[in-house]
């Protein structure tokens, strides 16, 4: 009876794998007329930051008539990512739209998309520059890095102790944020001095224990840089709990829905961001203009429709400068 | 006056298992009624029904002169039913006192606790039948036959009109048998009404007035003790003649196989064993509970190996470290508690039969089905085993047959030597005389057996030579046919005359 | 005094932490962030007591994170909608008490495996409070942060709130005859069942209370700031279960005690910040927190078998 | 199937046999919703995708089944195949050790992983729930305080990555390793003395003692194998993902204990096959790759899965308490003995 059973197994699943319905494979790309699918994958689902960049990014899909696919892991596992790419990879979608979690993980299912004839773009955060087309950079690191430092400098007469909260230690972009923010430091603050840096996994909580911990461990810290969206009002709470608001500044990369509340009280002095709905439509529209043609590799410049023509640096399209909020502008902001 | 509880024909079923067919019994106040029958002869189903732990299907049952229609465990002591089960039902990680007042107090989850009241309460009860237990300690530190006076001292708590109690001496030692009997002979006095069920006729006719018996789900008749004596009351059991009981020895014993030097583990208080067992020889090894003979038998069989003394094996010294060595060796055991380390009941019965000998049987691992259904068949033949077949699994067997599987597991090891722990406990009169047969059998055929037994007939009637031990000890020995009292003095340690 | 030997050595290891912090870093004993730090340890208190009385009654919940996370939210979108603080408080209980409901029915009712079952409901419930909630915070009204009074008299009275409640349960599992029940079932439940204790609905009830439990110490986490982030609460259940397990409660039921948890919580709470002040790499927390567990479980070990002859 | 080929069916066996039967049914189910749903779902390509991406998780399920035929549990495993990602790729980047000889010493460290576990757990009998939970903190903490967070582990040379993400024979690499293993530890768990004895101390732990069976031995092994392969799983992992972190395989246990169960093993020992955790982790693979084909929401595939398992244990639960009242279970560790 039970050997019966095994071959019922293994037969039924011979069966199944055999049956491939339509043996046309890889993606469709000279389908012509046929509407486009564009996959568009967030660091991670569990993120507000990336909710917004997915309004711009409806709103740019309703406008060019192409069919969306939101999607991405709901823990940080970079394993997750890849599976869905290669799902997609499988599933035959025009272009693929990724921030990237982390750069070498990531850049493996990329490169795979790429060989199977699917365009490849990379938005906030970048990947290898051999695995995708092209990058949609909300603003070059360097200006976000100036920006931040050049503000934590002006809030602390550039001087004296600063820490930084950010997402993961192995976080593409914020690497690349840090790195140009240590040059910045060395280059202009020789009296500012960074006493240490601390992952919070994208977790509010987390950020608010690391931010208590910093602040008792370095009594005579001036300012938290809270470079990862929800570090930002945890960082808050933590000042505004050990009861040094204002003694001790907070800035960092946030939105403004988040941080409205501290900026108003004073607990958080500036919020670096960018219009991240701008960040979802330029990214909708370079990729649908890199599959049927219009961008093509080597441009300098990218017409991107209401978001007017935008620089192209190398093979990267700048979204614009990163924009400060602080209390006499958040009002007007309501993503 | 109305009699304390009136049972008329009940009838009970499990599925197709008719298990009471129109049982009438009735219990007076001040009356010890004995419950008699072979295992399956629905003597539990009958308690489970007294005590509302199940529904009966049809028939009437009257408490205290009242009928009762659905009865459920919490109302059957609320109606004043005790029930004594051999398994101790008690909490073993809770004190005494508190395991006695959960049994006693019929409080709803917001009542508060009184501790130094439980406290005093159970000291009260425990002194009452002379049992000095720390009413603070935890039950999972105390002896079996500690657990079981907590049993009878939490029944004496609730004020019971009707005590039940299943074969409550199986693991109490004399002294504390002696105690039982006259505590039953106290709440006799009290005109409470005991159910005492039991294997031992001798204690029926010590204690008991009327002696029901039941047979395959019906009553075959209510006797007074002093009117009905032991054979016809084996013979209502089992329903037919019970020859000779125990077969005789036909041939002499063979040349020594293992004899024991000074043996002893510090751990299980066993020491200064000195021992000799005989191929063909039955040696018998008779003691009071707690005397250590279970605790020699796993010195034997490695499960708490020997730290002192000798152990020579065929003349050879030998170290039994664990179960595999001493398997490997030669000897097998058929321990005492079967439910928990005998048959393992999910099992089928093949893998039960062949579970000692996996290395023997299956060398390179690899399980050989058609080797193991053919061994299994030859042993469901030769012990005349009921049962479905090779692959139905262990539960689906009678007590008797499952005895005889683990009987078979042993043997398939092809022992020199052969130790069992109570064989027949629990199994019923019919099937001893069977179990007896086939242990004579091997012994003839030139096994060593060593047979462990608290019955004292049985082990007087079965061995060539009895061993008695006590307090960890073997204190006499007596060839065969040596006089019951005597045995009985060298257990209980007094001198012959105080016997 | 022996019987409670495991809480007395985990209280000792305790101070002797918080000495060496004191001699090493007293930056550690500051009032605020000390107060701060140990209010943000009152929802996991709850939680470990809940989890202690569920493991006493030999059976687990590792679903606690979930019901903490969606209680939060829940209570969160109350809030945000207007309703008064107490008719929220209510209402966020009585949505964790449901849910601890349906673990217990399933548990229960139809006699399935605690931690299965939990785990399903753990899946679940965290899954489907993403789908809806796609990570959103919820921004609360002003008044809710720490109930509407200063920061320090709020911090305070959610410490008061959990330590209280806390002495309660532990009062109560030892003087209440329905806490004698929990001991009773999670010892040998088929006796508890002929004594008559009906085992049942004592395993229903201990999960429908860890339910609200769970429910109670999310309100005490969301009052600590002014949103809720519905990813709060992951591995919730581990940590409360560990230090339950460090607190001296034997998976296998009936023994244990909630004093024991209340030390085990705060020892298993101060090795982060320790390893902040003695400039340990904070990295090794996690390797430390599952060293204590392993310690804490073979010292067990060691006990039993000494006692058990 | 818990038994070798029964003649006729019987009680244990039947009930086995029919939960495998109804999860076979929802595999097929779920295979023919998704195809017709999903254009691409039915290829070739995306079975490989399906193949690929459960390996790692199946060869833990593989693994986490004759443990939790005997009763226990490993929580551990899930934390072990980050330690060993880990350690694989210092071994081979930052000691110089040879891929061969770094994968070699990762495995080493996996069985002396999985040594740990079976030292607390079966030579000092302590609940397996509990000491995993141990050693899931203490794996996860040593591959997190080894990298301090920061340092990750790339680059590895295109041969190795081919293990993770090439063909080969025609099958992906890793599935040939998975087929092994699943053939390994069926054929152990259901040929050999070693299964039979799992299930011997599953169902009566102190019986299997009585009865001369080394149960000691039996568990370490249990426990060792889990340790060897999740650092097999590990080396995959690593290959597949190009990259070696130290918060691989978090949640990877919860996932393989939800797939043993859904293949009908008791959480209690004794009942339980292999060949029922394959389907476990099929129907689970399915589901996850489907749901993307009919283009739905990452989270439709927990809740979808968290349902399927209450209603298979519900599904199994039933007659038997139909049949006849049982006493209540417990969760964790075997009825202490009074």
């Amino acid at each position: 009876m039970k050997r019966l059973f095994s071959l019922a197994l293994c037969a039924s699943l011979a069966l199944l794998s055999a049956c491939n319905k339509s043996p046309e494979s890889g993606s469709s790309t000279g389908s012509g007329a046929k509407k486009l699918t564009i996959a568009l994958m967030p660091k991670s689902k569990g993120n507000a930051y990336f909710i917004s960049c997915k309004a711009g990014a409806d709103e740019a899909a309703k406008d060019l008539g192409v069919e969306l696919l939101f999607d991405g892991p709901t823990e940080p596992d970079p394993a997750k990512q890849n599976e869905i790419i290669e799902n997609w990879i499988t599933l035959g979608v025009d272009v693929i739209a990724a921030a990237c979690e982390n750069k070498e993980g990531i850049s493996t299912a990329l490169k795979k998309a790429r060989e199977k004839g699917i365009k490849v773009v990379t938005y906030d955060s970048d990947a290898n520059p051999n695995s995708r087309d092209f990058f949609i950079n909300q603003a070059t690191p360097q200006g976000i890095a100036q920006t931040l430092m050049d503000e934590a400098a002006r809030l602390t007469d550039s001087e004296g102790e600063f820490a930084i909260i950010t997402a993961s230690l192995t976080a593409a972009n914020m690497n690349e944020w840090r790195k140009n923010i240590e040059a910045r430091l060395a280059e202009k603050y020789p009296k500012m001095k960074l006493v240490d840096t601390k992952p919070c996994d994208d977790l509010k909580d987390k950020a608010q224990a690391e931010a208590t911990n910093l602040l008792s461990a370095n009594p005579n810290l001036k300012l938290i840089m809270a470079i990862c969206s929800p570090a930002v009002p945890g960082a808050a709470e933590a000042v505004k709990q050990a009861g040094k608001t204002g003694a001790v500044k907070v800035i960092g990369l946030g939105l403004p829905s988040e941080n409205r509340k501290y900026v108003r009280e004073g607990v958080t002095q500036s919020v670096v961001l960018w219009k991240t709905k701008d960040l979802g439509y330029l990214t909708i529209k370079a990729a649908a203009d890199l599959a049927n043609g219009k961008l093509k590799p080597g441009a300098k410049e990218f017409d991107a429709g209401k978001l007017g023509t935008l620089k192209i640096e190398g093979d990267s399209i700048v979204l614009g400068q990163p924009f400060i909020f602080n209390d006499s502008n958040i009002d007007q902001f309501d993503f | 006056m109305a009699p304390l509880l009136q049972l008329s024909n009940v009838t009970k079923s499990f599925g197709a298992v008719r298990a009471l067919r129109g049982v009438s019994f009735t219990l007076e106040p001040g009356e010890v009624h004995a419950l008699l029958g072979e295992n399956g002869a629905g003597k539990s189903t009958l308690i489970k029904v007294i005590t509302g732990a199940h529904p009966l299907d049809d028939g009437e049952i009257q408490i205290g002169g009242q009928l009762i229609t659905h009865l459920t465990p919490a109302r059957a002591r609320a109606l004043g039913i005790a029930c004594i089960y051999q398994q101790p039902a008690l909490f073993p990680d809770l004190s005494v006192a508190e395991n006695v007042a959960l049994r006693l107090e019929k409080t709803s989850p917001v009542h508060g606790v009184r501790w130094a009241e439980r406290q005093a309460r159970a000291k009260e009860l425990l002194h009452r039948i002379g049992a000095e237990i720390d009413p603070a300690a935890e039950v999972r530190t105390l002896s079996m036959p500690e657990q079981q006076l907590v049993e009878i001292a939490c029944a004496l708590g609730t004020g019971a009109r009707v005590v039940i109690m299943d074969e409550p001496t199986a693991s109490l030692t004399q002294k504390e048998q002696h105690l039982l009997f006259a505590v039953v002979r106290d709440l006799r006095s009290h005109g409470v009404g005991v159910i005492y069920i039991s294997h031992r006729l001798e204690e029926i006719f010590a204690l008991a007035d009327r002696v029901t018996v039941l047979r395959d789900g019906q009553s075959v008749g209510t006797n007074p003790v002093d009117a009905i004596n032991e054979a016809a009351l084996i013979k209502m059991m089992v329903g037919r003649e019970v020859s000779a009981i125990y077969p005789l020895a036909e041939s002499a014993p063979g040349e020594r196989v293992l004899s024991l030097t000074g043996v002893g583990c510090s751990t299980s208080g066993v020491h200064r064993i000195d021992l000799e067992l005989r191929a063909g020889e039955i040696l018998g090894l008779a003691g009071l509970v707690g005397a250590g003979r279970t605790e020699l038998a796993q010195i034997l069989f490695g499960l708490t190996p020997a730290d002192a003394g000798e152990i020579r094996l065929g003349g050879q010294t030998i170290h039994i470290a664990d179960p595999q060595s001493a398997v490997a060796q030669g000897i097998a055991y058929v321990p005492e508690d079967r439910r928990r380390h005998g048959v393992i009941l999910e099992m089928p019965i093949a893998a039960n039969v062949t579970m000692a000998i996996h290395s023997r049987l299956f060398p390179g691992t690899w399980l050989r089905d058609a080797a193991e259904r053919a061994l299994t068949l030859d042993f469901i033949r030769d012990l005349g085993v009921k049962a479905a077949g090779p692959q139905a699994p262990g539960g689906s067997l009678s007590g008797g047959n499952q005895q005889k599987i683990a009987l078979a597991r042993w043997l398939a090891t092809k022992p020199r030597i052969l130790i069992l722990d109570e064989p027949t406990q629990g199994v019923d009169v019919g099937a001893k005389s069977e179990i007896y047969k086939t242990i004579r059998q091997l012994a003839a055929d030139g096994l060593a057996v060593l047979m462990i037994s608290s019955d004292l007939p049985e082990v007087l009637g079965m061995s060539d030579r009895l061993a008695v031990m006590r307090g960890g000890t073997i204190v006499a020995e007596f060839p065969r046919g040596a006089d019951a009292h005597d045995v009985m003095a060298a257990a209980l340690g007094q001198k012959k005359e105080a016997a | 005094m022996q019987k409670y030997g495991r809480e007395l050595s985990v209280a000792m290891v305790l101070v002797a932490l918080l000495l060496v912090l004191a001699v090493v870093a007293p930056a550690f004993y500051e009032p605020q962030p000390l107060l701060s730090r140990l209010a943000r340890e009152a929802p996991t208190l709850v939680v470990a007591c809940g989890v202690a009385l569920v493991m006493v009654t030999r059976q687990i919940d590792i679903s606690i994170g979930s019901v903490f996370a969606l209680c939060g939210v829940c209570a969160g979108s109350l809030a945000a909608a207007g309703w008064p603080l107490v008719a929220v408080f209510g209402v966020t209980v009585l949505i964790g008490a449901t849910l601890g409901a349906v673990n217990g029915a399933l548990v229960a009712g139809l006699r399935l495996p605690s931690i299965v079952v939990t785990l399903a409901t753990m899946v679940i419930l965290r899954e489907g409070l993403r789908w809806k909630q796609q990570g959103a915070f919820i921004n609360l009204p002003d008044a809710w942060q720490w109930f509407g009074l200063s920061q320090r008299s709020g911090q305070i009275t959610l410490i008061v709130c959990s330590v209280a409640l806390l002495a309660v349960l532990a009062w109560a599992s030892r003087n209440l005859a329905g806490g004698r029940f929990l001991y009773a079932v999670g010892s040998n439940a088929e006796a508890a069942r002929l004594a008559g204790l009906r085992p049942q609905w004592v395993t229903l009830a201990v999960f429908v209370f860890m339910g609200a439990l769970a429910a109670w110490a999310a309100l005490l986490n969301i009052v600590q700031s002014p949103q809720v982030d519905p990813k709060s609460g992951t591995g919730l259940e581990l940590k409360a279960i560990a230090a339950a397990v460090v607190g001296g409660v034997a998976v296998s039921g009936g023994r244990g005690n909630l004093w024991g948890v209340f030390v085990a919580v705060l020892l298993l709470a101060c090795i982060n910040p320790a390893l902040t002040y003695l400039h340990v790499e904070a990295y090794w927390e996690k390797a430390i927190q599952g060293a204590v567990i392993l310690l804490a479980v073979i010292f067990d070990g060691l006990r039993n078998r000494r006692q058990t002859t | 199937m818990s038994k070798p080929e029964a003649s006729h069916r019987h009680k244990v066996g039947a009930l086995l046999f029919r939960h495998e039967t109804i999860l076979l049914l929802v595999l097929l189910a779920e295979w023919f919703y998704f195809n017709a749903v999903g254009r691409k779902f039915g290829t070739l390509d995306n079975t490989f995708d399906i193949m690929r991406h459960s390996a790692e998780i199946g060869l833990l399920a593989l693994v986490m089944t004759p443990i939790i035929l005997t009763g226990g549990i490993d929580l551990s495993v899930g934390s072990l195949l980050g330690l060993c990602a880990i350690l694989f790729g210092k071994l081979w980047r930052d000691a110089g050790l040879p891929l061969p000889l770094a994968a070699a010493c990762t495995l080493l460290i996996g069985l002396l992983a999985g040594g740990l576990n079976a030292v607390l757990i079966a030579r000092l009998r302590l609940p397996a729930l509990i000491v995993t939970l141990g050693t899931y903190s203490l794996f996860r903490g040593f591959a997190e305080a080894i990298t301090r967070g920061v340092d990750t582990f790339t680059n590895f040379p295109d041969s190795f990555l081919a293990l993770g993400q090439q063909h080969f024979a025609g099958l992906p690499t890793q599935v040939w390793f998975f087929l092994a293993v699943a053939v390994g530890i069926w054929l152990l768990v259901h040929r050999t003395t070693f299964g039979r004895s799992l299930r011997a101390i599953g169902f009566a732990p102190e019986g299997a003692r009585y009865a001369g069976l080394a149960v000691e031995r039996r568990l370490a092994q249990a426990y060792i194998l889990a340790g060897i392969v999740a650092a097999l799983a590990a080396i995959i992992y690593t290959a597949r993902l190009g990259q070696a972190k130290a918060d691989a395989g978090t949640g990877y246990e919860l996932f393989a204990i939800t797939a043993v169960v859904l293949g009908g093993t008791s959480i209690f020992g004794g009942v339980g096959s292999v060949h029922g955790t394959l389907l476990g982790v099929a129907a689970i693979a399915v589901l996850n790759n489907g749901l993307v084909h009919a283009r739905q929401p990452r989270e439709m595939a927990g809740m979808l899965t968290g349902a399927l398992l209450l209603a298979a244990l519900s599904a199994s639960a039933l007659p038997k308490l139909l049949a006849k009242f049982r006493p209540l279970r417990h969760s964790a560790a075997p009825p202490s003995s009074p």
